[in-house]
């Protein structure tokens, strides 16, 4: 029998002519995109959005743009990686961006520092103790919230076995409810330096660039990745072939909860305030950047590099509407319109993939 | 070129009147102005600005999400040079504002204190030593709701209420005329008499007013109170079911905010805080804002 | 006795209103094949699922291996060392041949817990080997499995179960959508898993098939066991009265 | 071969035994929160929930109690009726919200009255034309927007088959920005008298309970019906076997969207106001009744009457915490408590009876 | 030629680099039935895909009922009158057993257009009748698909395509799952249909099945036809070199 480096024999296999990766679709659309804005821009505004027409400046490129439009996607990003594991498991995780709220007000709560300005700190929460205390303190606690809301999702989700949907949503009207609560709606303010410097300038890209080349790795080369695949594509199979599908599960969630602590970290660095509507609707963002993406809502296909370009895409039309000066009251009818579009354009390229 | 504007809120009644100020402004005097909402989110706004400064804009007009979080804006907006103004909200590093930086704002504390005390003088009139009231509170992450409901308590224990306010109940509605229908609704068929409603904002206490007068009881007795003197809530009063709201010049400050920066954008002088003050609204008064907001 | 594998006793499963297993007791001596024969939605397939944890049966016991057993699931099924060729074939749609063919014991490089770096290399290359043996041609091994044909899909499920040691094999229908070569393939597997001595449960509608490979044939009518036969002691034509119900099995004519 | 009412032969069935429907659990939730908080009000507050302890009454039931948790939730139930169309086909929609907020604003532009307290509507829209007109024109132009959105949704779902997550998320930004464009922000006020009525009182309640049962007898004996469980089980098959699922499908969101629009207008009615920020997160209230009501998110399951049967849990959780005068800062945590424990108890009981 | 009912002229299909299909020129005449065999993988079920518009070809033509069509979808297909058994079966799992079988042709009492009042009795009847000729046991019609045996579904599956009047039938595989009885029945009806006269393309590796029922045997290697052989000039032997590739049919030696 025919054996060769890709399969057994039987039918002629044409290796050049195999499936492209979906995510160059998603590429595809994020460059169409930025060409629409240097375009527009170049045509009617005889401004640039990427290159520097400014005389002043000797860049070519306009770096500035490029790093906001990054910038301003890292933090919803770093929640992405978080929930692009638990859509690829077939789950959804409402509670994200509740999660950022309640844990950037605790976190917070212990980042803050003494004096402002020479007198004490107006927005205390707990007394001398907790103030100026070393930077990891304020993480770890962050990370343990974020960590116990995961593992409360997960263990609702894998255990009780009821509706992801209904177990996140749950979470998200709890943590919403507890960031409310924990300083009756005040804001909690002024950050030690070293708790500020977490969320400063670039970092927050350092930060997501970071773990999403940490978590394509683990995708793509452990049994954890090939195990949110599985249970994504079939779950029933998945548990009939020996994985421990609720153990899996209660991991991914604790994962994303975690993700979401850290995003709230950085937030309430980068901000250096931590507030109780915090984060209200990421959940939808970062849902959102993942199934630009290319992430199918029904589990096992998708990946943290489509989610990273649905995250660049955000970023993108964020920055190319401020760009345009776009009114307020079109920017997001034409937001709707892009985020449709683009998905529109990865469908078809797909479809016409399977019909040659 | 031109002015960058960062409002916190598109969907609040009142940042609509300021930020419709801030246009009409700019359009008389030729000014380009580009509007962002921030949609209540502190990072979003933070973004906006960063926005503005890579598209190179003169000024920028902040009205703030979180006045705990401005000085994260007016760092950024100092690193690169460009004048930034806060309008409506006073920024809380206020004092130790860059030269290029100013506000207008109001003080929320006097908005539920106005509305409080106003409530008691109705009470007192009617003859009552002691009255029951309900408290509709805004979004509980908010700080105005926040601070206006501190504020009833304030004068509650300040003494300078003229009656003794009990208070029955203190709940949210979230800013919405539709939950405060259905809050009212169920504060009324638990049967509990009372004499009043103080609400963080006027839509909250159009709420309550529409669910009581379904259930049929009589407005004039009842006294509501409210902030914002909305057209609806003018209306409200001028039907005699509203008793009190409390006014504050939004347009005005709008304006104001632009003039300060297009003068720092100038590299002019201006005076760096404006306090502009709340003003008490009652069936006497009415005439004089009804045309205002 | 020491030398059975499996008995059950009383094993019985209702889903809502349907009997659809009742009282089944059965044994299986060690290194012995036997096949389960019966009509459609007689209860076979029932059967397996009680056995390998799939689902909980509503009374009954399972002795495995000389203990009571009362798995929780099929992953303490798998670990008791049964492994199943269920009839639904139970793999992931969206993953290649090699993925499926190692789910829920993938073969790693380094050990990290659960983040354990996969060899997939080596994987592979066992998937191809352990393919070979079932006689199925499959053009992409990369491809998924969404994507492949019903008998490229049932050898991936049977060539999974080959490839691993255990105690006990089942198989339900394994054959059903192979083609000529490839039934000749797997039923090739079948023998030489019977040389090395691995008790097999065949639940097969193929006369010939269970006539050539199995030591015993146990009939199932209506959800209840009607017939236990060796082999030298039956025909088809009997095999089917029994199926069929114009005959039952003399120490089972209390069930029907 | 024994041909029997409910089968032909083989195994020994045993009709008394059969399946419960799923309903009876959610009904169960409901008599159980309901009960706790009859409970709770008895010992620690020594008052009834549900019956009348005032002495000037004579009624038995708190009849305004009763009203209210209908009334509440009644304007998102009809949306939840449409939503769940949708979800029955394994669809998902995130615009209802937003269409509701965008059709207020539209339909009470031309239900506006000329005179105000003797003054000139100080809200008005459009010009005198646009006054006093008849109430049907607003309901019609209202109507026509919800279909609109429908029809546009529906496009997108099922014939270019991007996901409906997206086609509605983008709708959703859409909708909401078309909703603070029309009138720059500002709230659109005082209705006639005629289109202040569509929601006065029990209005809503009755409009609702008519649709429902309308939409119960429609998917349960209809061929549409039919169809949309048919698609969400299996789409392919659903093709396969001859329906024309795009067509269905752009009847789906299409019905979806003119419930929404109807929302509208009874909210915005009833409110005697529209404003740009009406219906926000109505859409995930929405889906949470139905999802509380049994319905699959995975699509094929569910029902009308689950529906129902969820948004009148939401409505005595509201009303129990009022009732309980819980404190505000506790409330969503509590709220988020009891929606997990709902689904929950429904779960463990279904599966406790397919072990069984 | 007037009776020839579908012609199909090199009909091509490639997924990705997978050469599934090639050159498929295939006849049938009206009243003929005619069986496909071939190995797993071989392009069997890809040709059917191809046929009702499943799928759209990469190249070539169908002609069908003396006109060139080009199905837009299975709807397409339907309407001009190809019934199929599909080797996935194409049923709905949530559904119960008359949804499925009348899934997308309701009886309807009141014609609203899609509102349209169902028949539900008519139904259930209508169903009882078309199951009993497969000889299937199902306790109870109104349990859903999900919760049948695999021969349960299969049998629902194959009474849909025989309770409808159509010009050309295509079955995959129908008897794969299914019992001795069961078998032999759903031959019976194959057996009607060749009576009626409608004509019918029958996949299944069962060479016992496919000499006793068809006239005409086309066999499938590597996604081309390369054996086109009557009832009456081959044997089971014969078939078998043909698809094992020891054979190829001097008119297709070009084609390997
Ligand atoms: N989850 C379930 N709920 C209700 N009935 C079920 C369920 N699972 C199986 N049944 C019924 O139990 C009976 C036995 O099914 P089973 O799958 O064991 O049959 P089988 O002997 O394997 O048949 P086949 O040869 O067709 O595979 C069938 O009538 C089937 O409809
Ligand atoms: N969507 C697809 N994408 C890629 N490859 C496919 C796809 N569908 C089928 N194939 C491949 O095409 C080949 C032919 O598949 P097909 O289903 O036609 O086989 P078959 O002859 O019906 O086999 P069987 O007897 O096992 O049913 C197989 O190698 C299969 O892997
Ligand atoms: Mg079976
Ligand atoms: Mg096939």
């Amino acid at each position: 029998m025919a054996q060769t480096a890709h399969g057994i024999g039987g039918l002629t296999y044409d290796p050049a002519k195999r499936a492209k990766p979906a995510e160059l679709n998603v590429f595809l659309a994020l460059v169409i995109i930025t060409s629409a804005f240097e375009l527009i821009g170049r045509i009617f505004m005889g401004d640039s959005f990427l290159f520097n027409t400014r005389d002043n400046i000797d860049a070519i490129f306009n770096w500035q743009r490029l790093n906001i439009i990054i910038l301003q996607v890292s933090i919803v990003g770093i929640i992405a990686l978080g929930v692009t594991q638990v859509i690829l498991t077939g789950g959804i995780d409402l509670s994200s961006g509740s999660v950022v709220g309640a844990t950037a007000m605790i976190a917070m709560s212990f980042a803050q520092t003494a004096m402002v300005n020479g007198s004490p700190n107006p927005k205390a929460i707990f007394g001398e103790w907790a103030m100026d205390l070393p930077v990891l303190f304020p993480i770890l606690v962050g990370l343990a919230c974020g960590l116990a809301a995961g593992l409360i999702n997960g263990f609702f989700v894998a255990y009780t076995r009821i509706p992801p949907f209904i177990a996140t949503l749950g979470m998200m009207v709890f943590a919403r409810g507890l960031s409310r609560w924990w300083s009756n709606g005040n804001p909690v303010s002024f950050p030690t330096e070293s708790y500020a410097a977490i969320g400063k300038g670039m970092m927050p890209v350092v930060i997501f660039v970071t773990l999403a080349i940490l978590f394509h790795l683990v995708l793509n080369h452990t049994r954890y990745g090939k195990h949110c695949y599985a249970i994504g594509s079939n779950e029933q199979a998945s548990r009939m072939s020996g994985i421990n599908v609720a153990r899996h599960k209660l991991l991914v969630y604790a994962i994303a909860g975690m993700l979401a602590a850290l995003a709230a970290v950085v937030l309430s660095s980068k901000n250096l305030t931590a507030q109780a509507g915090m984060g209200v609707m990421y959940e939808l963002d970062a849902i959102a950047m993942a199934v630009i993406g290319g992430i199918s809502l029904q589990g096992g296909r998708g990946s943290i590099l489509g989610t990273v370009l649905g995250a660049l895409i955000f970023g993108v039309i964020i920055s190319g509407f401020t760009f345009l000066k776009l009114d307020a009251y079109y920017q997001e009818m034409v937001k709707g319109a892009i985020i449709v579009g683009a998905v529109v354009l990865d469908q078809w390229r797909q479809q016409r993939r399977t019909k040659g | 070129d031109g002015i960058g504007v960062s409002m916190a809120l598109f969907d609040d009644n009142f940042l609509t009147v300021l930020r419709n100020g801030i246009q009409a402004h700019a359009d008389a005097n030729g000014l380009s102005v580009q509007i962002e909402d921030a949609q209540n989110d502190v990072a979003k706004q933070l973004d906006q600005i960063n926005n503005f400064i890579a598209s190179g804009v003169d000024a920028i007009i902040v009205n703030p999400v979180d006045t705990s979080a401005t000085q994260a804006m007016s760092d950024a907006a100092a690193a690169a040079g460009i004048p930034l103004v806060y309008v409506n909200r006073q920024p809380i590093n206020v004092d130790t504002l860059p030269d290029n930086q100013a506000f207008v704002a109001s003080n929320e504390v006097e908005s539920g204190t106005l509305e409080t005390i106003e409530v008691c003088r109705l009470f007192k009139e009617q003859g009552k030593t002691e009255a029951n009231v309900y408290v509709m509170m805004g979004e509980l992450s908010n700080q105005a709701a926040v601070q206006r409901t501190a504020d009833i308590h304030d004068v509650m224990a300040a003494g300078t209420c003229a009656v003794t306010l009990n208070i029955i109940d203190e709940q949210t509605a979230n800013w919405s005329r539709d939950q405060a229908q259905s809050l009212m609704t169920n504060w009324l068929s638990s049967g509990t008499a009372f004499d009043g409603v103080i609400a963080n904002n006027d839509e909250m206490a159009i709420g309550a007013i529409q669910a009581m007068k379904a259930a049929g009881l009589d407005m004039g007795t009842i006294v509501v109170g409210g902030v914002d003197a909305t057209q609806d809530a003018l209306a409200a009063m001028q039907a005699g079911d509203l008793d009190a709201t409390v006014f504050q010049n939004a347009a005005g400050q709008g304006a104001g905010a632009l003039d300060a920066a297009v003068k720092l954008a100038k590299g002019e002088a201006v005076e760096q805080k404006v306090y502009i003050p709340f003003e008490l609204v009652t069936p006497a008064n009415i005439d004089n804002y009804l045309s205002k907001n | 006795m020491q030398d059975i594998i499996l008995e059950t006793r009383g094993l019985t499963k209702q889903y809502g209103g349907v009997h659809a297993l009742t009282d089944a007791n059965f044994t299986l001596r060690k290194g012995e094949h036997v096949a389960i024969m019966g009509d459609n939605g007689a209860g076979k397939s029932t059967f397996v699922r009680q056995l390998t944890g799939v689902e909980q049966p509503t009374r009954g016991q399972i002795i495995f291996d000389g203990q009571e057993q009362r798995f929780a699931g099929p992953i303490a099924a798998r670990e008791a060392g049964i492994e199943t060729v269920f009839q639904n074939l139970a793999l992931a749609d969206d993953l290649d041949v090699p993925s499926n063919l190692f789910l829920g014991r993938e073969k790693i490089r380094f050990n990290l817990g659960p983040f354990s770096i996969l060899d997939k290399k080596a994987m592979r290359e066992a998937t191809m080997a352990a393919l070979v043996k079932t006689g199925v041609k499959i053009p992409n091994l990369m491809n998924t499995i969404r994507n492949m044909s019903g008998g490229q899909r049932q050898c991936v499920a049977i060539a999974r179960t080959a490839a691993f040691k255990s105690k006990l094999v089942i198989m339900d229908e394994p054959t059903a959508a192979l083609g000529v070569q490839e039934t000749a393939q797997v039923e090739n597997i079948i023998r030489t898993l019977k040389e090395a001595g691995e008790p097999l449960i065949l639940i097969s509608h193929n006369m010939r098939q269970v006539f050539d490979l199995v030591d015993r044939i146990v009939v199932f009518r209506r959800g209840r066991i009607v017939a236990n036969l060796r082999k030298e002691d039956t025909d088809g034509q009997d095999i089917v009265s029994y199926i069929t119900g114009a005959k039952t099995g003399s120490e089972f004519e209390s069930a029907v």
